[in-house]
């Protein structure tokens, strides 16, 4: 059994229940132990940053010394903004090391920072540590039939020199998986624009105009549903998807899933331990697509005239 | 020549060292990588007065050294300007333990070099503010062939106090110059005496020292009659056995170097921005540039020339202008000689191919 | 080890057939057990010669002296003296057609105290690398043990710098500059040193300490990758001084970055400092 | 005894302002050699040479310092001066107390005049072991190479030939002509490219002094200045060009089809093939990588078709030596791959094109016959879109530097769209409009107006598909939004990059080269074709980005310079090479085999004065010395110095301070 | 190794030494022409500070170097040396700096095995375009001998203190 490092971070104490329970059902079924940070404190998001650089570093900093004496090789994060902050500071510390002494005073003394410890999204987990091959021999029930629209928001794969991890731009990392889980990703070009984030309170306005313009393209993609890594993306996509709907006049439906909750679902675990009843628009109708499997068009073949040498021309 | 005889033991000469070292600027043999050099001492156990002679580089630097600054120099916008060297660390009042025979009488046969046309006022003033005292040779080591030389070992004044060995633990300290007489007093010897550390010899002394030195000279592996050798030798510069002695010199110039009579030496100048320092330094004939002349002439551009030069220079040229043979016997050469060349063996090979 | 007899037979025969004019062996002192190299130009002084573990002395030193210089020689090599020889005839110092190469399958040769040289123990190369014929007609078939780090370097190493500083001054203080290690050195062989070379920069006439490091940093630079371990110098060194210790650090450092270059392993192959690789470590650049 | 002049530059208020000039001079002063020192505000000026002029004749000099500004800006000049008062001009040394002490310790005084009094000092020292040198003489052979037949090539080629010089021109494709061969039009005059190209490619076969290899790469280039030896790959084209009539037979029956390079991949050629219909020389190769012959032996009917037998399909690669004298490096670009913008789709898009793909489907001459169409759909488009500065000016994903060229054709671009397509409509998205050229902001100005294309100011962030369009979000800085357009093509202008092989080219060479690949001029203002290897010159893209009269300007500079070097029957070559004192030389050859020209050599002298032995000793080939001083560092016997650097000079360098 | 003791700066490796309350490291600094030394010229155009304790010499490339200039240096002027040359593959005589690439790393380690910090000798690639390299590279080296206090090595006669 493979142990890694926990940090679950605030959502998933609240908003994103949903995501820290199926991580840590897809973990265990997946033979990888979490072991939670003990005494884990803020990472800092999303006002740190803004108000002082150096406290910026020392939250992260303490989780990162923490994290270490774990013993772990990898630390695992749900959150896309946690992750963000750890990255962001544990990149910081690796290029300036003399920084981590200056920082460490402002922050109670745990320890010295080593920098040993690998920082992870759990999607990039997933991804790179657990493969695709080993997903897809874990499925007992496949996906075959939906139509997902893959979200991963600004954080999660920017800035490229941060989180070294998949194309900034075109990302497909989760695509990959949602395939694996037999569902079909869809040609989603807005898997990367901004959904307003942390402007869900302050600024409902540009929220509901960014957000609906996902779901639109999201809808315009074929999907029936969209699938995502953050709980602040979850939150937006699908607690103001009614009232963008109201706006708007058009009718999505799409429900927003993490990633880890249809994981679980192709594992083949109860339903409703998915906590599927926390979402606000309803997931039937998308879960319902399970099964529908549309006939490939049949390729027409092309009759063989001339050697063509096209292939190994690229 | 008056000469005094105490007696003691192996723990009475240890106390009397002590008390040397510890009130007189001492050098004495003092282990390093194996070997042993002369250094300052400033405790009995730093130094080994009986270290072997095959192992024991000679005291000549103490007189002569490898390098001696002979002059400092300015030379600036305003012109040039000599300055004395540094004070002479050398010419202080000073003690020599564990000196070999062969050693000290190295001395006596540069003092004719160094007091002939040119006095050497700096190796004057060192050799008249040391004393030597002498540790004694019990057996003849392997390339040791000091009497068959032309000076007494037994009487020889080249040491101011010479230590014997005799047998059953006794040792016999001896002094055989009036410095070395002055010495002793200085040392308290009357005090010594007292303590019983010390004791006055009897008649039957001066026998017993005797006979350690008639055992000793039967020790010798190496006994050749040097004035016949002399009189060989001076026929021979045109012979070719020079050649067949030479060919396994590797020309590398350390039988000079720990040689106790070789006095060659070169001069040098290292000069650096403004400022300058002459230094006289050895010099060996085996080098191949030894001599070597401004316009490029080498008067001995071969190995075997080299070689004819040091036997020549040692056995026939010095002894034809001082009268004493420039060596001594002590076999540091052929100790240190990395492919075993004996110079012994060379003059004997060589002086054979004459007849007298 | 004791090879005196074929030793004796091949010189003869090499001698009857012509092909040699002088015979590098080792011969007994005639005063001691130890042996001194013998330059035989007499077929008849051919049972002077013997071989045994005493047979210490690097005889491809003299290989650049003046009687042995565009002559045939017959030489005796151990293993360590063939790579010498080796990276003389690369460095153009002696022609091949005018050797012939005796090789001895060496077992290791001993110091004065009849023990076995370290640098024997340590040995990689027991048999010659190049040679006409061996002694025992062909070389033993054992494998040569792998290149290990010398104990004396790892102890030097060890130290901190102000010990090393201190160790290393009193290696330079005992030096008398006599330069008995440059002459047995079979691999240096300059027309004149550069040490000596009163017109050059690096000439120090003076026999001090300063000197002393001078010519010994300089020297071992000059050894670096050339030199093949037969410790002519050390033995040669009135004052018994480590030498080794610079020449196997600097053999040890160039092994480890250099593609595991030793000197005059192969024919042809040249000091470390006249070639280079491009994967030679440049971390140390900044 | 030394007498050596010491000249303090004030250089106007940069050296003065830091360093207490004359204390440098008194310090100078207390210099025992120095029997001469003075300070003036400008040294290299005219009245500032005439002091040294003067004092040297005045105080008898036998050595002179000027510490001044870095000897690489004006040793040539004060060396010059030294020579007009009948002195060595390599008795000169430079301390560099500008570049080295006024400029970089501005904020501390006293120290800055420390080390420029200690530069001095250094400086007198050296001088003092200065030796008296003179210029080399090397016979040249007369014979330019030319690496690449673009644009620059050609003209190069054609420039040096005109001056009955032969040259020789090496081209790596079947086919001279290069990236101008592929344009359409030309920009401001509209003048098709075709029409003012290939007439030169024609002079080029045609020319008697130059012989054209085409399909060939320069593999070696060894020698200096004046004797360069090249070795020249030509590549095997399968097809005896001295038999081949170019009747084109053999490409028309040709099975193999493989997509067309010199239209960007568009449409398919053959694999035997002549790049294009104007090629230059007129003759089919076979691609290697694509006939079945070769690769599986099956086929063969180009072979069976030819009437000239002209086919060989066992023909090998050879490789040609020549001497030459100077080389012109004329490799020219490529375009720059925008994978990197994502955010554009690109690689997902199928019509998102290049500029280069679009030149070629306006091309008369083109895959689609003139008219641009949509690779999608083959449909011609209506609204397209320019995105300008792809890659260029963009550090994070491309290269930093303006690519020079492209908001010229992208102007072109909206015209040629304009005229091809009726109703169409060209969208802009730009940087900046940089039009510095004769006629080029006219141009841009009359093509605004002319085709009423709009341009926008802004970067485009975002390209997705809305149905079969493609839309074009990007912000209008003008007006301060984000604008969006519906686009049925898009094309970019991708930047301008360095010849993938110039690295590779350079290294062979022995020329340096930037970071981004250009290989790099001598001087970037007052030498600019040069390279810092004398002898080999650069013309158009190989050094920076260009248009066309910029590169016909410098391949025609790159001509006359070749043509300087073969003005007389020998060259003036730099003493400052090694020389081998055979005293100490022990033979071992070790300089032999550092030496990066092969200019070492042995030779044989007597073991000693009047001897019968011989010893061998190294020997230097002065002409092919290029005085890097590798050899003296090896040589452990000190017989060789480097004249200029000798052990002396260094030394007194290193004990001055 | 901390070489300040009581405030007093004393030599790393023979911590007897001790430097005068004034001392300042001298730095000998030698460049290959063709890149480092027009890279410290572009340092100087560009009007970039660096600390004043450098001293340059110009060779023409840094297979010129022979270890013995380091030596020599140590053992007369300088603290400390650096020798700066062009990129690997960028030498403007081909592989001159492959060669003295492996001479550096043996004399480094030769220096530091018998007692001398291998900081006093240092090396750098910088490129005729890397001005600012250059005065990072120098502050870096004066900051670093500063640190290693003052050089005794076996320093000549007439440059012992």
């Amino acid at each position: 059994m493979k142990k890694i490092t926990y940090f679950p971070g605030c959502s998933a104490h609240g908003t994103s229940k949903e995501f820290d329970e199926t991580v840590k059902m897809v973990m265990k079924s997946l033979d990888v132990q979490l072991e939670e940070i003990p005494d884990w404190n803020c990472c800092g998001a999303t006002s740190a940053h803004t108000l002082s650089e150096p406290l910026s570093y020392a939250l992260p900093l303490r989780n990162l010394v923490l994290a270490e004496k774990l013993d772990n090789t990898t630390m695992a994060i749900p959150c896309a903004s946690c992750y963000q902050r750890m990255k962001v500071t544990k990149v910081h510390l690796d290029k300036n090391p003399d920084l981590s002494k200056d920082i460490g005073t402002t922050i109670v003394d745990e320890g010295t920072y080593q920098g040993k410890i690998a920082v992870k999204s759990m999607l990039q987990y997933c991804y790179e540590d657990i493969g695709l091959d080993a997903i897809k021999a874990r499925v007992t029930k496949s996906l075959a039939g939906m139509k997902l629209a893959c979200y991963y928001g600004c954080l999660l794969t920017r800035p490229k020199a941060i989180t070294q991890f998949d194309s900034p731009e075109y990302p497909m990392s989760m695509d990959h998986i949602v395939e694996a889980l037999g569902a079909k990703a869809t040609e989603f070009d807005y898997k990367t624009e901004c959904c307003g984030a942390s402007f869900s309170i302050s600024n409902t306005e540009v929220v509901i105009r960014l957000t609906g313009k996902i779901l639109e393209m999201a809808k315009e993609s074929g999907a029936h549903a969209l699938v995502v890594a953050c709980p602040l993306c979850q939150s937006n996509l699908d607690m103001r998807q009614p009232q963008i709907e109201k706006q708007t006049g058009e009718k999505y439906n799409l429900p927003v899933f993490y990633f880890t909750q249809l994981m679980a679902l192709a594992f083949g675990m109860p339903e409703k331990e998915l906590m599927f009843r926390k979402h606000i628009v309803p997931v039937e109708g998308a879960l319902a697509q399970i099964g529908k499997i549309e006939p490939e068009p049949e390729k027409v073949k092309k009759p063989k005239k001339a050697v063509e040498a096209e292939s190994e021309a690229e | 020549m008056s000469v005094e005889l105490f007696v003691t033991d192996k723990a009475g000469l240890t106390k009397f060292y002590e008390a040397i070292i510890s009130k007189n600027e001492t050098y004495a043999p003092v282990e390093k990588f194996g070997k042993y050099d002369f250094k300052r001492v400033s405790s009995f156990d730093a130094c080994n007065p009986d270290a072997p002679i095959a192992q024991t580089m000679s005291a000549k630097p103490l007189f002569f050294p490898r390098s001696a600054k002979i002059m400092k120099y300015t030379a600036d916008h305003s012109g040039t300007s000599v300055k004395e060297t540094d004070e002479d660390s050398l010419a202080g009042k000073r003690v020599i333990l564990g000196m070999k025979h062969c050693d000290a009488r190295a001395l006596q046969v540069l003092d004719k070099v160094y007091n002939w046309d040119y006095i050497d006022t700096d190796y004057q003033r060192r050799r008249e503010n040391t004393v030597i005292i002498s540790a004694r040779c019990d057996k003849a080591e392997t390339h040791c062939f000091c009497t068959s030389l032309d000076y007494d070992v037994e009487h020889s004044d080249a040491m101011d106090v010479a230590i014997v060995n005799g047998t059953d633990g006794k040792v016999f300290i001896e002094a055989r110059t009036e410095k070395g007489k002055v010495f002793l007093k200085e040392m308290n010897i009357e005090q010594r005496i007292s303590n019983n550390e010390f004791q006055v010899t009897d008649e039957t002394a001066p026998a017993a020292v005797k006979q350690q030195y008639e055992a000793f000279a039967a020790s010798f592996r190496l006994k050749m009659d040097y004035t016949e050798v002399n009189a060989r030798l001076s026929k021979i510069f045109d012979s070719p056995e020079f050649e067949n002695v030479s060919a396994n010199c590797i020309s590398c110039n350390t039988c000079a170097f720990v040689c106790p009579t070789c006095h060659c030496f070169k001069i040098s100048d290292e000069k650096v921005k403004d400022t300058g320092v002459r230094y006289k330094s050895y010099d060996s004939c085996n080098n191949g540039y030894f001599t070597l002349m401004a316009g490029g002439h080498n008067p001995r551009p071969v190995k075997y020339r080299r070689w004819r030069q040091r036997a020549l220079h040692k056995f026939v040229y010095y002894k034809e202008r001082f009268g004493e043979n420039l060596c001594v016997g002590c076999g540091k050469c052929t100790n240190s000689c990395p492919v075993n060349i004996s110079i012994f063996e060379v003059v004997k090979q060589v002086s054979e191919t004459v007849s007298v | 080890m004791d090879y005196t007899n074929q030793i004796r037979e091949i010189a003869s025969k090499l001698f009857a057939e012509g092909k040699i004019d002088v015979f590098v062996g080792y011969r007994m002192t005639g005063f001691d057990e130890n042996q001194v190299p013998a330059l035989i130009r007499d077929p008849n002084e051919v049972s002077k010669l013997v071989f045994t573990d005493k047979s210490v002395f690097n005889l491809t030193n003299y290989l650049k002296q003046d009687h042995t210089r565009n002559k045939r020689i017959g030489m005796v090599v151990k293993g360590c003296d063939s790579r010498a020889l080796n990276l003389l005839l690369t460095e153009s110092q002696v022609k091949r057609e005018n050797l012939h190469i005796v090789g001895i399958p060496c077992k290791g040769v001993v110091d004065e105290n009849g023990n076995k040289m370290q640098n024997c123990i340590e040995c990689i190369f027991p048999n010659p690398v190049v040679f006409d014929e061996m002694v025992d007609g062909t070389p033993t078939g054992s494998e040569a043990p792998p290149y290990q780090v010398n104990t004396d370097i790892q102890n030097i190493a060890a130290m901190d710098l102000v010990e090393r500083r201190a160790y290393f001054e009193e290696v330079f203080e005992s030096c008398i500059r006599c330069n008995a290690c440059r002459h047995s050195c079979p691999m240096c062989y300059c027309a004149k040193c550069c040490i000596d070379q009163e017109t050059s920069t690096l000439y120090h006439g003076a026999n001090t300490t300063s000197s002393a490091f001078h010519a010994l940093m300089t020297w071992s630079l000059h050894l670096a990758g050339r030199c093949v371990d037969c410790r002519n110098c050390e033995k040669a060194c009135p004052s018994h001084l480590p030498l080794h210790l610079l020449h196997k650090w600097n053999e040890q450092v160039i092994y480890e970055n250099f593609q595991e270059h030793l000197a005059g392993v192969h024919e042809g192959d040249r000091g470390a400092f006249y070639k280079y690789s491009m994967k030679d470590p440049d971390d140390f650049i900044m | 005894m030394a007498r050596v002049g010491v000249f303090v530059c004030f250089c106007g208020a940069n050296i003065a302002d830091f360093v207490d000039v004359p204390a440098v001079v008194e310090e100078a002063k207390r210099i025992r050699e120095v029997k001469f020192a003075i300070d003036y505000k400008y040294m290299c000026s005219d009245p500032g040479q005439q002091q040294i002029r003067d004092a040297i004749v005045q105080h008898r000099l036998t050595s002179i310092v000027v510490a001044a500004c870095s000897p690489r800006m004006h040793e040539k000049t004060f060396r010059k001066a030294l020579s007009d008062a009948g002195m060595n001009p390599y008795l000169l040394e430079v301390a560099n107390i500008r570049e080295h002490s006024s400029w970089v310790h501005q904020k501390d005084k006293k120290a800055a005049t420390a080390k420029a009094a200690d530069l001095v000092r250094m400086a007198v020292a050296k001088s003092i072991a200065n030796e008296q040198l003179h210029e080399i003489s090397v016979p040249v052979t007369k014979r330019a190479l030319v690496i690449g037949g673009g644009i620059a090539g050609i003209q190069a080629a054609l420039d040096i030939a005109d001056a009955r010089i032969p040259v020789v021109l090496v081209e790596k494709s079947p086919s001279i002509g290069g990236k101008m061969a592929q344009l359409d039009e030309t920009f401001p005059t509209l003048d098709c490219s075709q029409c003012i190209l290939t007439p030169k490619m024609v002079d080029v076969a045609s020319h008697p002094y130059i012989e054209l290899i085409p399909y060939a790469e320069v593999l070696e280039l060894d020698g200096f200045v004046g004797n360069y030896k090249a070795k020249i790959k030509k590549k095997a084209s399968y097809v005896n060009f001295k038999t081949c009539t170019g009747c084109g037979a053999c490409w028309q029956k040709c099975p193999v089809k493989v997509p067309n390079e010199y239209n960007m991949g568009i449409d398919k050629r053959k694999a035997i093939y002549t790049p294009f219909p104007q090629a230059v020389p007129n003759k089919p190769v076979i691609d290697a990588r694509y006939c079945t012959m070769l690769t599986k032996g099956k086929c063969g009917i180009c072979s069976k078709v030819c009437e000239k037998g002209s086919i060989d399909y066992k023909m090998q690669d050879e490789i040609i030596e020549r001497e030459i004298g100077a080389v012109v490096v004329a490799t020219g670009y490529d375009l720059w791959d925008p994978k990197p913008y994502e955010e554009y789709g690109v690689g997902r898009f199928k019509d998102i094109i290049t500029s280069l793909e679009f030149e070629r489907m306006v091309s008369a001459n083109g895959p689609t016959n003139g008219v641009p169409v949509r690779p999608s759909d083959g449909k011609v488009p209506k609204n397209v879109v320019f995105i300008k500065c792809i890659g260029s000016r963009d550090e994070a994903k491309g290269i930093e530097y303006c690519s020079k060229i492209c908001c010229m054709y992208t102007t072109k671009h909206t015209i040629l769209l304009h005229h091809k397509v009726h109703g169409s409509h060209s969208y802009v998205f730009y940087m900046d409009i940089r039009a510095a050229g004769k006629g080029y902001e006219e141009f841009v100005k009359k093509a605004q107006v002319d085709t009423g294309a709009t341009y926008l100011r802004g970067r485009v962030s975002k390209i997705y598909k809305k149905g079969d369009k493609l839309m074009v979000r990007g912000e209008d800085a003008q007006i301060g939004q984000v604008v969006e357009v519906e686009a049925d093509l898009v094309v970019l202008a991708t930047a301008v990059v360095p010849n993938k092989d110039n690295p590779d080219l350079a290294r062979l060479l022995g020329v340096s080269y930037d970071k981004y690949g250009y290989m790099s001029e001598a001087h970037p203002k007052l030498r600019p074709v040069e390279t810092a290897k004398a002898g080999i010159f650069l013309a158009g893209c190989t050094q920076a980005p260009k248009d066309i009269p910029d590169t016909v300007a410098q391949a025609s500079a790159c001509a006359a310079k070749v043509c300087g070097i073969f003005a007389g029957d020998t060259m003036k070559k730099d003493p400052m090479i090694s020389t081998v004192n055979k005293e100490f030389c022990s033979g071992c050859q070790n300089c032999v085999t550092v030496c990066p020209y092969g200019a070492i050599v042995t030779e044989e002298v007597p073991m000693g004065h009047g001897s019968k032995e011989m010893r061998t000793v190294a020997k230097i080939n002065e002409g092919v010395c290029q005085g890097c001083g590798s050899c003296v560092a090896v040589c452990r016997s000190m017989a060789i110095s480097l004249a200029g650097f000798t052990d002396p000079q260094i030394i007194n360098e290193i004990v001055s301070i | 190794m901390e070489a300040a003791v009581n405030n007093q700066l004393v030599s790393i490796e023979k911590p007897e030494i001790v430097a005068p309350p004034d001392w300042e490291p001298v730095i000998i600094g030698i460049l290959c022409n063709w890149c480092s030394y027009a890279g410290s010229d572009l340092t100087g155009t560009s009007r970039i500070q660096y600390p004043p304790n450098i001293r340059i010499i110009r060779v023409p490339c840094s297979s010129r170097v022979d270890p013995w200039f380091l030596i020599k240096s140590l053992q007369t002027t300088a603290d400390g040396v650096l020798v700066s040359g062009c990129h690997p593959g960028d030498c403007h005589y081909i592989s001159g700096n492959y060669y003295a690439r492996r001479r550096f790393l043996v004399t480094k380690k030769l220096l530091n095995f018998v007692g001398f910090h291998e900081n006093r000798v240092q090396f750098s690639w910088v490129s005729a375009a890397e001005g600012p390299k250059f005065a990072k590279v120098v502050a870096k080296v004066t900051e670093d001998i500063k640190k290693l206090g003052p050089l005794h090595l076996y320093k000549k006669e007439n440059f012992e203190k």
